[in-house]
């Protein structure tokens, strides 16, 4: 295949309609007869529910219908549990609707649908529901100890899973080890909030017994088939379309909200096509959140500062139910290792059920936590003996001739954490460069002198991405030439229309224009599990590839029949089908894919299927591992604690790059996601449970006045693992941040010896920080 | 609540619809007129994905009610474009791959119309501090802000030029929404056939 | 959300005590306080419109007075239920002679829930605050009054 | 998140408006820009049953300079207000603190007398207009009454203005000739509420001070005029001393109470540090002035 556009900075060919306003994002969906739903949750971190009487909200003006969970039926049982663990003694997943007892503020526990949102929202006050409140485990490590409330009764206890990982003797390790530190690390709670959040719409055709489903999801076939199942009809039956999707971030793959199933049930019910979109409010209570763990961890090193041990046991918050399992907490587990040799490692921890919102995969997915814990026990190392931060990192690293390295861990995908290539000093080398990092102290100097406290922050990981099952796709070339691509994947802004047209018009010798992608409708293709994971460039951009490659081998074979030559004299470029050596003797590629289907004579036997179509699979045997540095230089006012951002550098080695424009844009925005969660973003609850943050005004996503240029260095160390050589960026830019800040403003305020062990930080935070500092010193 | 009839002109055309006083203007031009390019993402003033123009103004379409905007002349995402012809604003977006989701995006550019209107020449700050009332999750802003400052060099040689040509100057307000302004009298809604719903009456009007 | 505070009243602890039992003291002291119906021995039925400038909300609940020791200690319980959410006030309050005085200490714990704690919590604290001080002043100027 | 019914009146006059808060008092809302009605109405927290909407009242929006006070009509957008050259000539204090409240897409709806007749405890012009010994008028049923600051904000979004009555004016006094002055404020994000915030001016006499006015904001239940710290400057010339002394009795003036965003001790403290680079930052004011 040629590379003329595999590779290249390519404008996307999503844009335009979006950049019009004529994006179809769920809310944008209007249907003859629509009705509008609200739901109706739990004003109660944990209470019994006494009663429930829905009259009322019957009898009121434009309302058609109120569900509780007494109208659900068979569909009234516990959600379905993803991804069960053996260590997973309490898979525990809600009801659509609650029914005896309500675990988190928000939980669902009735759907009002009417003629308009404004009227459903009415009606909300009109259901009389009778709570019996019940003390409501909150802190998480409250939540463990014996005399907590319990979020699950029959559970006789909040801890879900215990589970741990070890590589070689850690004890010996620790016991004959010049120096240890040990460190008490806490991540607060964050959530991914898309500007878009979630919605469903719903329309039932009972002529065709036909359910159409309009979701704001990640992953549409996965929610087709668990819908198909529920209602008794043919997966063929059942149509869910993830049309635009406004940001999904993790918490947009979760099979299954309450709403996806209440929807289509008051649709089917109603004969009417409903909509419910959740509103901001809502979407800070009822869409899984993340970040939560508290690891108490330690490092054991020789006087050099070579790692001799890691151990870390932490708690891991599930909220109220863990419908996803102990992905999370794996992830983070297995991640904090990173680029570094550690020979011996200890990893354990206790997932707990607190009343709080439901936890599930937010971009980074645990990688975040892991990298921070690694990472501050390394800048605690390099202090306190008196090594450089930089040089104690190059001295652990893990050399580019020990590939493939297995790290000796099991990860979230149930193979082995085995990296498959990278160039880590080379990474940790250029964005030393990069940040200028040779005569830092110099200037750091300079400010000091001026007042100014500056500080900078380095820190690097290693992140697993690309793991299977599997993906599909299906290439179709039709006889207007223009090739059409389905694909399983959803796609919320990562630009798959883009970057999987530039792999197919390298295959078949046309623009990435001519190509158009369709990507999460379960009608376009139907096999596929979703968008997560950093893994849709990695699996489906190659069976992407897989299938353009056959489409390709059958033009030749066609085409060879037409202009009366050898398959392999055929070749394919700027929209033609020619001879090799012979332009005159040239067909257009939609003449090919014309005669390829032909009306009437015998199809010749070595075209064994019609059309210019193939469809291929890719099933990758485990994933393959990104890496990257980043490095930043950040400014404290010690008397405000303001701080200011003034450099962040990124250097990142996902294999080979498909579009490096989509690529920065993908690191740009997962930098500052990183930023909000280390400065702004902390999901905060009082001593009873209640969410104080469920607005924009409490919960503060950074703004652009807050954030700085980004400054990114791509290297491009091929994976073996699939014939593109690309590995994931999707989740790289967040993955570090918080490790690289709090080792900056730790830099920046080494005059006062603060001490940072949590994220995020604040003004406030940070001034009792250092006043603090000042009281002890 | 009885409905009130409500007359206003978006992207020059009139619409006339009847609405609850309680119907966010927001709501009104989705459902009533039809043009869902205007998105809301909070709906409580903080994340701007719902701004429009109100005579040259940018407002937050979910801070206020239909019925306020009775008689007003507003402008939103679909008002833009000149038919396949992207605004020079759109274009620096779509050029420095300014957005991802794109769901953000059409409050940023309505922001970014009028920001340009006040600032033609600005510097990265004043960039940053211009569309700090739009929150976007997708991009970290970069390329948002280079689009911007590509817009503004755009821009500038654009009505340099016009200038040139024009006997009366118009106001500024007009002057960055005149070029992209559709000749036809086709609005943006028309292209967009999938949307089924009822809609507010439409008078095509001759433009401002 | 805990707060406490301490107010010199000018009048004796039987005085004192005897108007902080007494409902009408209570009916017109405690802000927002539309109805209250005794049940029973110091238990009420409440209906209380708490709330700020627009933001108001029409609460239904009970107002109760446990583990008395007379005439120096009280809690009193005060629950409410509305469109705005839920809340929970639990207070102690303690007499101390002081002069021809008393000293009236109060602690008290608030809860509150539901709508207006997701997003009212930038003033929530201090408005609780405000509330429990216009109480304690108004039973100040009755018992000046009486003094 | 959508708002619960209410009947809508849209008055042309002053009079008409009046007249329908006088029918509907208590159970009525003004809503002027809206930018922070609207929300909460959004969020059903305000359920007015009554709306009355003064957009349409054209002769609110007006700003007028008499050399000694900018007389500014209730309904004047702040957008406007901040861009108005005589508000850069009299009184650039108030420009320089309305580019700092919320966003150009906030400020082009919100109004003068919006934000002064909302009284949130955070905000930049009830501390301005404290610190200047503003005043309001205001219209009702018993007529057309003249509110000093002093005696208008009565705590969190509370004034002593009547139900009935509608805020028409707001007069921010013009700053002394030579005069200088700094507002300062730190806040979450660029346009958030501030942690707290102050509105310095000092007028000069030679090298000293003649008088100083301060005004605080976000650190209490109402805007905080710290008297003692007035007092203090008052007179004497300028050192780095002295604007401590200040700072220290700022400090002892205002009870901010915390949230999840800064504890009351952060406040308490930041506000005497915004106070002291305030008052360096006026006083240089002065010597360019010179």
């Amino acid at each position: 295949m040629s590379t003329r556009y595999t590779g290249a900075r390519i404008t996307r060919n999503e844009d335009p309609a979006l950049l019009c306003g004529r994006g179809l994002f769920v809310d944008d969906i209007h249907l003859p007869r629509l009705a509008h739903a609200a739901v109706l949750r739990s004003p109660h971190a944990h209470a019994r529910i006494v009663r429930i009487d829905p009259r009322r909200a019957r009898a009121a003006p434009a309302v058609l219908a109120v569900l509780t969970h007494a109208d659900l039926g068979a569909l009234g049982g516990p959600l379905p549990r993803l991804i069960p663990h053996p260590a997973l003694v309490h898979h525990k997943t809600q009801q659509a609707l609650a029914s005896t007892t309500v675990r988190y503020v928000g939980e669902a526990v009735a759907l009002i649908v009417a003629e308009s949102r404004y009227a459903a929202e009415d009606a909300l006050d009109l259901v009389d529901v009778e709570y019996a409140p019940l003390p409501a485990a909150v802190r998480l490590e409250d939540a463990v100890a014996p005399s907590a409330p319990l979020v699950h009764e029959d559970a006789g206890t909040n801890v879900c899973a215990r589970y741990t990982q070890r590589v070689g003797d850690v004890e010996r390790a620790f016991a004959g080890a010049p120096r240890r530190f040990r460190d008490r690390l806490v991540m607060d709670r964050g959530t991914a909030s898309p500007l878009e959040a979630r919605g469903i719409v719903a329309a039932w055709d009972p002529r065709a017994r036909l359910l159409e489903i309009w979701d704001s999801t990640q992953a549409p076939i996965p929610i087709r088939n668990g819908l198909a199942a529920m209602f008794g009809l043919p997966q063929t039956n059942v149509r869910v379309v993830a049309p635009d999707v406004g940001g999904g971030f993790g918490p947009k793959v979760m099979m299954f909200y309450p709403e996806e199933i209440l929807v289509p049930l008051a649709a089917q019910r109603l004969g009417r096509p409903v909509k419910w979109i959740e509103d901001r409010r809502e979407h800070f209570v009822a869409t899984n959140q993340e970040r939560e763990q508290i690891h108490d961890a330690e490092i054991a090193l020789d006087e050099t500062g070579r790692i001799l041990g890691v151990r870390t046991v932490f708690l891991y918050d599930a909220g109220a139910y863990c419908p996803y399992g102990l992905i999370v907490p794996i992830v983070a587990g297995t991640t904090l290792p990173g680029p570094y040799r550690v020979p011996n490692y200890h990893c354990e921890f206790t997932a707990v059920f607190t009343n709080k919102t439901p936890v599930s995969p937010y971009r980074g997915a645990g990688r975040p936590h892991g990298v921070f814990v690694m990472e501050r026990l390394l800048d605690r190392a390099a202090h306190d003996l008196g090594i450089d931060r930089a040089e104690i990192r190059r001295r652990n690293l893990i050399q580019p001739d020990e590939f493939p390295y297995d790290v000796g861990l099991i990860y979230q995908d149930n193979a082995p954490v085995q990296y498959d290539s990278g160039d880590y000093p080379r990474c940790l080398g250029r964005a030393a460069e990069m940040i200028g990092y040779a005569d830092w102290r110099a200037q750091q100097e300079t400010y000091r002198a001026a007042g100014r406290y500056l500080g900078l922050g380095v820190a690097c990981y290693v992140e697993g991405t690309g793991i299977g099952p599997y993906e599909g796709c299906r290439v179709t070339v039709e006889p207007s030439g223009k090739v059409f691509a389905a694909t399983g994947v959803g796609t919320q802004g990562q630009g798959h229309m883009t970057a999987f047209a530039q792999i197919v018009a390298d295959h078949l010798g046309v623009t990435p224009r001519d190509v158009t992608v369709r990507t999460g409708d379960t009608a376009a293709f139907g096999w596929g599990t979703g968008t997560f994971a950093s893994r849709a460039a990695v699996v489906a951009g190659t069976a992407v590839s897989l299938a353009a490659e056959a489409v390709r081998e059958k033009a030749r074979i066609v085409a060879a029949t037409l202009l009366e030559a050898r398959p392999d004299e055929i070749e394919l470029a700027d929209g033609k089908v020619f001879v090799r050596g012979v332009p005159s003797r040239a067909l257009p590629l939609g003449e090919v894919a014309a005669a390829a289907n032909p009306l009437r004579f015998a199809m010749p036997r070595e075209w064994e299927s019609p059309g210019l179509e193939a469809t291929r699979y890719f099933a990758p045997p485990r994933g393959t591992f990104s890496n990257g540095v980043h490095a930043c230089i950040v400014e404290i006012d010690p008397e405000t604690g303001a701080l200011s951002l003034h450099r962040y550098v990124i250097v990142h080695d996902c294999g080979r790059v498909l579009n490096p424009l989509i690529v920065e844009g993908q690191i740009h925005g997962g930098v500052a996601q990183g930023l909000g969660g280390a400065f702004w973003e902390k999901l905060v609850y009082d001593a009873q449970g209640q969410p104080l943050t469920t607005t924009f005004m409490d919960y503060l996503l950074p703004t652009a006045a807050d954030l700085p240029s980004f400054e990114v260095g791509h290297e491009e160390t091929p994976t073996p693992l699939n014939p593109l050589g690309v590995k994931g960026a999707g989740e790289a830019g967040v993955i570090p941040v918080g490790a690289a800040i709090a080792q900056a403003v730790e830099d920046a305020l080494r005059p006062f010896r603060v001490h940072i062990t949590e994220m995020p930080l604040s003004p406030s935070r940070v001034w009792e920080l250092v006043a603090g500092a000042r009281r002890s010193a | 609540m009885p409905l009130r009839r409500i007359t206003l002109r978006v992207n020059g055309t009139t619409y006339t619809g009847e609405a609850e006083p309680r119907k966010t203007l927001a709501d009104f031009i989705r459902e009533d007129c039809g043009l869902t390019g205007t998105h809301l993402g909070c709906e409580h003033g903080v994340c701007g994905a719902c701004t429009i123009l109100m005579d040259g103004q940018t407002v937050r379409s979910c801070l206020m009610f239909a019925v306020q905007a009775e008689g007003a002349e507003l402008t939103t995402v679909e008002g833009l474009a000149d038919g396949d012809r992207l605004h020079p604003i759109q274009q620096a977006y779509w050029d420095h791959h300014a957005l991802q989701c794109g769901f953000c995006t059409p409050g940023f550019l309505m922001t970014t119309v009028e920001f340009l209107n006040d600032n033609p020449q600005p510097t990265e700050r004043e960039i940053r501090e211009g569309l700090a009332g739009n929150l976007c999750r997708c991009t970290g802003y970069q390329n948002i802000v280079k689009a911007v400052a590509a817009a503004a060099s755009t821009l500038a040689a654009a009505s340099g030029a016009r200038r040139e040509t024009r006997t009366a100057a118009p106001s500024r307000a007009t002057d960055v929404m005149a070029a992209p302004r559709k000749t036809d009298g086709t609005p943006a809604a028309s292209q967009r056939p999938r949307h089924s719903g009822k809609t507010a009456k439409r008078r095509s009007g001759p433009k401002r | 959300m805990k707060l406490e505070g301490t107010n010199t009243l000018p009048a004796s602890v039987d005085t004192v005590w005897k108007t902080i039992n007494d409902p009408d003291a209570l009916r017109s002291c405690t802000p927002g306080l539309k109805e209250l119906k005794a049940t029973g021995p110091d238990t009420y039925q409440a209906t209380l419109q708490i709330g700020i400038a627009a933001v108001k909300g029409t609460y239904a609940g009970t107002l109760s007075i446990t583990d008395k020791r007379a005439p120096t200690h009280y809690k009193i319980t005060l629950e409410g239920t509305g469109g705005a959410g839920f809340m929970k006030g639990e207070g102690s309050v303690d007499l101390e002679a002081q002069g021809n005085g008393t000293l009236l200490k109060w602690t008290g714990d608030l809860q509150v829930g539901g709508l207006i704690a997701g997003v009212g919590q930038r003033m929530l604290g201090g408005v609780g605050k405000m509330l429990i001080g216009q109480f304690f002043k108004c039973l100040e100027e009755r018992l000046g009054g009486s003094a | 998140m959508k708002p619960a019914p209410f009947e809508y009146h849209c008055p042309r006059t002053v009079d008409e408006g009046t007249a329908l808060l006088a029918e509907y008092g208590d159970d009525a809302k003004v809503l002027a820009g809206g930018q922070s009605l609207v929300p909460l109405m959004n969020m059903r927290l305000a359920r007015p049953a009554n709306l009355i909407d003064i957009n349409r009242i054209e002769s609110l929006a007006y700003i007028r300079d008499d050399g000694r006070t900018l007389r500014i009509g209730a309904l004047t957008r702040q957008r406007a207000t901040e861009r108005a050259p005589q508000v850069s000539e009299r009184c650039p204090l108030l420009r320089d603190a309305l580019r700092l409240v919320g966003h150009a897409q906030i400020r082009n709806r919100g109004t003068i007398g919006g934000s002064i007749a909302h009284a949130d405890p955070a905000a930049e012009l009830t501390a301005i207009l404290v610190a200047l010994d503003g005043e309001v008028t205001a219209r009702g049923p018993k007529g057309t009454r003249v509110i000093a600051a002093r005696d208008l904000f009565v705590s969190y979004l509370t004034t002593s203005l009547d139900p009935r009555e509608l805020l028409t004016e707001v007069c921010f006094p013009a700053l002394p000739a030579g005069a200088g002055w700094s507002w300062m404020e730190i806040a979450r994000r660029h346009g958030d509420f501030a942690l707290a915030g102050v509105g310095v001016v000092l007028a000069a006499r030679g090298g000293t001070i003649a008088t100083a006015r301060i005004g605080l904001t976000g650190v209490g239940p109402t805007p905080v005029r710290p008297a003692e710290a007035e007092r203090l400057l008052a007179g004497r010339s300028p050192s780095e001393d002295l604007w401590k002394g200040a700072a220290e009795a700022v400090r002892a003036a205002v009870t901010p109470d915390g949230d999840i965003h800064a504890s009351a001790e952060y406040r308490t403290h930041v506000a005497g540090v915004l106070t002291q680079r305030a008052l360096r930052e006026a006083w240089e004011r002065v010597r360019e002035a010179a």
